[in-house]
């Protein structure tokens, strides 16, 4: 392996940077979800890297990896039955539109 | 593997796909009209009253990536696809899951294209795709299934090499005729051509010209031809085959595939996307899931290799 | 490691969870058929509360067995998972009779148990799951059907604000504290929480432990509640429907706990990293801020909101010592079940004000005393329980918490949680006064009756529950003791 | 160095390229349908380099997922937004980053729509917006963009000062701990070739309660999804509040189209 494991590792932080600043920024429920799952890769890539480095006999890294992109297709569906439920009622989904609980 | 050897490869997967697209191409308009259909889809060579609704104000960079994705989606697939026990782009260990994946990437550039070109008939392209792919993936993957149980590998070359004795389309018809039904689908062939209709213009046909028009039908009659390899290998034994060499039966199985898929499709009226997918997931699902059980009782009573 | 597969199928160890996961799957089908169908609709309900006494049954049955690990030591079986399990079970059959007393006659009826099972099932994984990756799943398990139940109807303004805010941070907090975890797996090469805690004791790098626990924490702190990642929580339980409410603020978070106490005495044993500290800042942090917002509410869903953050604040005082002292997760079970009850009770007095009335403000609630007494009663007592008037659960549990806090030289942290249980008196005895000494607004119309019997079987079990357990503390203590006992 | 090992740097390279600069595009684009598009690169990158860390069958899984997955995401952002071409916005202030990603988008002043495709009566309900969504093509665009409506200029933000700087020092801490402190124990082990089985052989056997709560998880998932999207022959009471107690079904309602567009996607998730 030329390429060492920070390498990596820095690759999934600078993911991981974007996706908190895109569920920060936008104000667009879709786009917030879209952030999401790059937080979501950010880490398939980290354990994946570490799988190959650390413990590469071990398989069960991989597991967790298929674990998180199930996690990830499943909130992408529910998030968006959601959007399309937000949007029926109201015809928006952006988030800002969403503030009528407080106190 | 050398760099000279890797190279070698990809020029001979290349001028393959090239020819058999261009077999194909030449070979389906008549095989459409034998059977009197008129509305062509992608297998029209020219359009009938040529270049309708060019895109006059494309996306500078969804546009031209569209037809580029959809031929190297085409050319990645070939890769996997055997001409014999050794004539093959690549044998890899997955090499059919790489195959549905890689295939995939059509859609992409059908999406691509279709919303980059900027004009309402080609954005519609899009939606069409996607609703197809929604409609085959689920039952295609089942028809593959089938395959992959009975050869217990999914390396191409090993589902070839397992149908040595008896070809999979005598054990799982079931699984046969959904792999005709949703490699039509796969393929945007007839009854399957929304994405292509009249109604929108032939879709990217319409809203294309020079080299994109080009990399558009190249990629279309080779993911016929990629869809019936995929299907001679999976359920009619490859390569296999008496007297004649490795290489000759695998084409010809092809090209008999490819027939019977169009003739047999050309029977139809052309569905829509909503019918699409009811006969999808009301359909052919449970076929595939019904297939799949029949098949791993086959393997109990110890059919197959 | 081909030849070991067969061997860890261990499906007599998951009966409890087997049972409340056919039942659902087998829900699914059911509640379409009984989907607006009158009667039927009844159907579901009366399963899935059959599943959840059965599932109870045999969990307790578990009690006494030996601890041991099961699935390829990927998950536990011990007191601790078994206690949380009975807690965790019995909070979702109260919540259950509530959402279906709340519902009773609509359609919703007919699958929000379906989405309850499912939820109580991911708590029940979580804790007992030893494996991150397992980890992982049941908390999205957990959460997932909680959108569900949050948005049952679904044209509620209200409900809709609150699953979108519900799902964005949950989402977001299970991401951030996922990132967390693949750093301890880089650290130790493995997923499993026993062999983490075995390496990371020994040589682990400092800074990357404190900064994964930091990670780690945001997730688990979303399920408990804890400031400063309480935001949602107000705005969830007061635009969900009440029961439904109820049931989000007692299953999420006691699951919460749960698999914040396996997480950090497995992977980070004896304090590693510094988490004791971090826990009892954020204890502080949360009874105060809870406290004093809920000084100001109108409405009596975000008060209980606010007042279910204190509570959370209280329970992390043996939380931050469990490590150390022995009587801390007895507390710690003791405090949970006293806050399943009297807070169960409390929701459930406000989904049948919701259902009657429509409304939760305070102000509404006037004169209930007279017009309403028996709901009015079950809210005085569960409020004074909340308060820690003795002789309630809520007294009993607070003394041990105070206690554990002593033994562990977190006198400070005591004095503070002393200081605000009088503050929080103010806002839950404000309610009572509003019950019993304010006349009911003269042109109101008096509230139709008819709380039903599936609300007097809440009100009953939740308040009942209360009274024992305040009464004869011993009892509950006898069972959250087996807490200790871990693999 | 090696020729092998100069092809791996180079595909690394590339790789961590398309990764980085799909998800900043994803962030900072102000077409809708891009940013989708420009999220799948990301994803098709990172698995890439799970590929070139010998984990194959992960990487063409991520591929399979999330081709489909996003393709129907966008959809959805489609008719969630007025502009998913982001023409309107194509003349706002930007930044160097906004601009960059959304170079070549085409002014909202041309006719026939410019970038924002109107394929009105085509989908039904899903592009039907508030009443003042209408005028978008003759309105001025300026710094504050209006005010609102159905007509919202926020439906991709222009980059947020705090939020860029919050993630920035986030991605600032942890590369800079990753590079001056690494404390991962490496091995030299080499990877079994044959994953797939090895993955099949753990799914099986220790982690067979994953793959049963991974599928139930979908099951939750697809379900959830029907539950919370569907349109119901039997509408739900306006509020929660019950008046009065039936236990009759209430009244029916007609399917509209936008039904169609609903059950459609729905079979994506």
């Amino acid at each position: 392996m030329a390429v060492p494991l920070t390498a990596y590792l820095v690759v999934a932080a600078l993911l991981f940077a974007i996706g908190v600043y895109a569920v920060i920024a936008q104000r667009s429920a879709v786009m917030i979800l879209m952030g999401i799952e790059v937080l979501l890769n950010a880490i398939g890539l980290n354990l994946i890297a570490f799988w190959r480095f650390v413990n590469p006999g071990d398989y069960s890294a991989q597991i967790f990896a298929i674990i998180i992109i199930t996690v990830g297709a499943v909130e992408m569906g529910i998030g968006l039955a959601i959007m399309l439920l937000l949007y029926r009622n109201r015809s928006s989904v952006q988030v800002d539109d969403y503030a009528e609980l407080r106190g | 593997m050398t760099g000279g050897e890797i190279l070698l490869r990809s020029v001979g997967v290349l001028v393959a796909l090239v020819l058999g697209a261009t077999l194909t191409w030449r070979l389906e308009p008549r095989v459409l009209e034998s059977a009197g259909v008129t509305e062509l889809g992608p297998a029209a060579g020219t359009h009938p009253q040529g270049p309708i609704g060019l895109a006059p104000n494309p996306d500078v960079w969804l546009y031209p990536a569209g037809p580029i994705v959809a031929v190297l989606g085409v050319l990645f697939g070939a890769v996997v696809i055997p001409l014999g026990p050794d004539l093959v782009g690549q044998d890899l260990g997955i090499g059919v899951f790489y195959f549905i994946v890689v295939i995939d990437f059509v859609v992409l550039g059908l999406s691509l294209g279709g919303w980059g070109a900027n004009v309402r008939n080609a954005a519609e392209v899009y939606y069409r795709a996607v609703a197809q792919l929604v409609s085959y993936v689920v039952p295609l993957g089942l028809a593959y299934i089938g395959a992959i149980m009975m050869a217990g590998s999914l390396s191409t070359i090993a589902i070839a090499q397992a149908q040595e004795g008896l070809w999979f389309v005598v054990l799982q018809p079931l699984g046969f005729a959904l792999y005709l039904v949703t490699g039509a689908m796969q393929a945007y062939r007839p009854p399957f051509v929304e994405p292509f209709s009249r109604h929108i213009e032939h879709g990217v046909y319409g809203s294309s010209a020079g080299w994109q028009a080009l990399l558009w039908r190249l990629s279309m009659s080779g993911v016929l031809l990629l869809v019936a390899a995929m299907g001679s290998v999976l359920y009619l034994g490859g390569w296999n085959g008496p007297l004649l060499p490795d290489p000759l039966w695998m084409i010809l199985k092809t090209l008999a595939l490819m027939v019977l898929m169009l003739w047999l499709g050309a029977r139809f009226r052309p569905l829509s996307t909503a019918e699409m997918l009811a006969l999808s997931w009301k359909v052919l699902t449970p076929v595939g899931l019904a297939n799949v059980l029949l098949v791993g009782g086959l393997i109990l009573l110890g059919a197959g290799p | 490691m081909p030849s070991e597969t067969a061997s860890c199928l261990d499906l007599w160890a998951i009966y409890p969870e087997l049972v409340l996961a056919g039942l659902g799957l087998l829900l699914v089908p059911v509640a379409a058929f009984t989907h607006g169908r009158g009667r039927w609709r009844y159907l579901p309900g009366g399963l899935a509360f059959t599943g959840i006494v059965a599932a109870l049954g045999l969990t307790a049955r578990m009690l006494d067995w030996e601890s041991q690990t099961v699935f390829c030591n990927t998950y536990a079986l011990d007191g601790f998972a078994h206690v949380f399990k009975l807690l965790l079970l019995s909070g979702a059959g109260i919540a259950l009779l509530a959402i279906l007393a709340q519902f009773r006659g609509h359609n919703q009826l007919a699958h929000a148990p379906m989405a309850l099972l499912f939820a109580t099932l991911g708590g029940m994984g979580l804790s007992s799951a030893l494996d991150l990756g397992l980890i992982v799943l049941f908390l999205q398990m957990l959460s997932l059907p909680s959108y569900v139940l949050v948005t049952l109807v679904r044209t509620d303004r209200a409900s809709n604000e609150a699953v979108l805010k519900y799902f964005i941070y949950a989402a977001a907090a299970l991401a951030v504290m996922a990132y967390g975890l693949t750093f301890l797996y880089g650290m130790t090469g493995s997923l499993e929480l026993g062999s983490i805690g075995a390496a990371l004791a020994g040589d682990g790098d400092q800074v990357w432990i404190v900064l994964a626990l930091g990670l780690i924490l945001i997730g688990y702190a979303f399920e408990m509640t804890l400031v400063p990642f309480h935001f949602w929580a107000p705005d969830v339980y007061s635009g969900a429907p009440a029961a439904v409410s109820g049931f989000v603020s007692v299953v999420p978070k006691i699951a919460g706990f749960a698999g914040f106490l396996r997480f950090v005495l497995y992977a980070l044993p004896d304090g590693t990293g510094g988490w004791p500290m971090l826990v009892t800042l954020l204890a502080a942090l949360t009874m105060t801020a809870g406290n004093l917002v809920a000084l100001r509410q109108t409405h009596l869903k975000r008060l209980l909101a606010y007042s279910s953050i204190a509570q959370a604040g209280y329970i992390l005082i043996p939380v931050a010592v469990a490590h150390e002292v022995a009587g801390a997760m007895s507390a710690v079970g003791y405090y949970l079940a006293a806050y399943l009850l009297m807070n169960l009770a409390a929701f459930s007095v406000a989904s049948l004000w919701e259902r009657t009335r429509g409304t939760d403000r305070l102000a509404s609630l006037a004169g209930m005393g007279f017009r309403q007494p028996l709901p009015a009663l079950v809210l005085a007592l569960a409020l004074l329980s909340l308060a820690g008037i003795p002789p309630l659960a809520g007294f009993a549990g607070k003394v041990f918490l105070l206690e554990v806090g002593l033994e562990g030289d977190l006198t400070w942290l005591v004095l503070l949680a002393a200081a605000n249980m009088v503050l929080a008196l103010y806002y839950y005895v404000g309610v009572i006064a509003k019950l019993y000494l304010e006349r009911p607004a003269p042109n109101e119309e008096p509230a139709k009756a008819g709380s039903g019997v599936l609300y007097v079987a809440t009100f009953g079990i939740s308040t009942l529950g209360t009274l024992i357990l305040g009464v004869f503390p011993s009892l509950g203590l006898q069972l959250t003791d087996l807490l200790r006992r871990l693999v | 160095m090696s020729l092998g090992e100069m092809a791996e740097w180079f595909a690394f390279l590339v790789l961590a390229l398309i990764s980085l600069a799909g998800a900043l595009g994803m962030a900072t684009t102000m077409s809708m349908f891009r940013s989708g598009i420009f999220l799948m690169a990301s994803f098709i990158g990172v698995a890439g380099l799970f590929i070139l860390l010998s984990a194959d069958l992960l990487g063409l899984l991520q591929i399979m997922m999330y081709i489909g997955g996003m393709l129907v995401m966008i959809l959805f952002m489609v008719l969630f937004s007025m502009d998913p071409g982001g023409a309107m916005m194509a003349d706002m202030k930007m930044s160097l980053v906004e601009r960059f990603f959304s170079l070549g988008l085409s002014s909202g002043k041309k006719d026939d729509g410019g970038g924002d495709m109107e394929h009105g009566g085509h989908d039904g309900g899903g592009m039907e917006h508030g009443g003042d969504g209408g005028d978008g093509g003759g309105m001025e665009h300026g710094g504050d963009g209006g005010d609102g409506g159905g007509m919202d200029m926020s439906m991709t933000t222009p980059v947020k000062g705090w939020a860029a700087l919050l993630g920035l020092a986030n991605g600032a801490l942890l590369t800079g701990l990753l590079l001056l402190r690494p404390a991962w124990p490496e091995s030299t082990e080499q990877p079994n070739p044959d994953s797939a089985e090895q993955i099949g052989n753990l799914l099986m056997g220790k982690y067979m309660m994953a793959f049963e709560g991974a599928g139930l998880l979908i099951l939750i998932g697809i379900f959830g999804a029907v539950l919370i999207g569907r349109t119901s022959r039997y509408p739900d009471d306006r509020s929660r509040t019950a008046y009065v107690t039936v236990d009759a079904p209430p009244p029916e309602v007609e399917e509209s189209a936008g039904d169609v567009v609903a059950r459609d996607s729905k079979e994506g998730d």
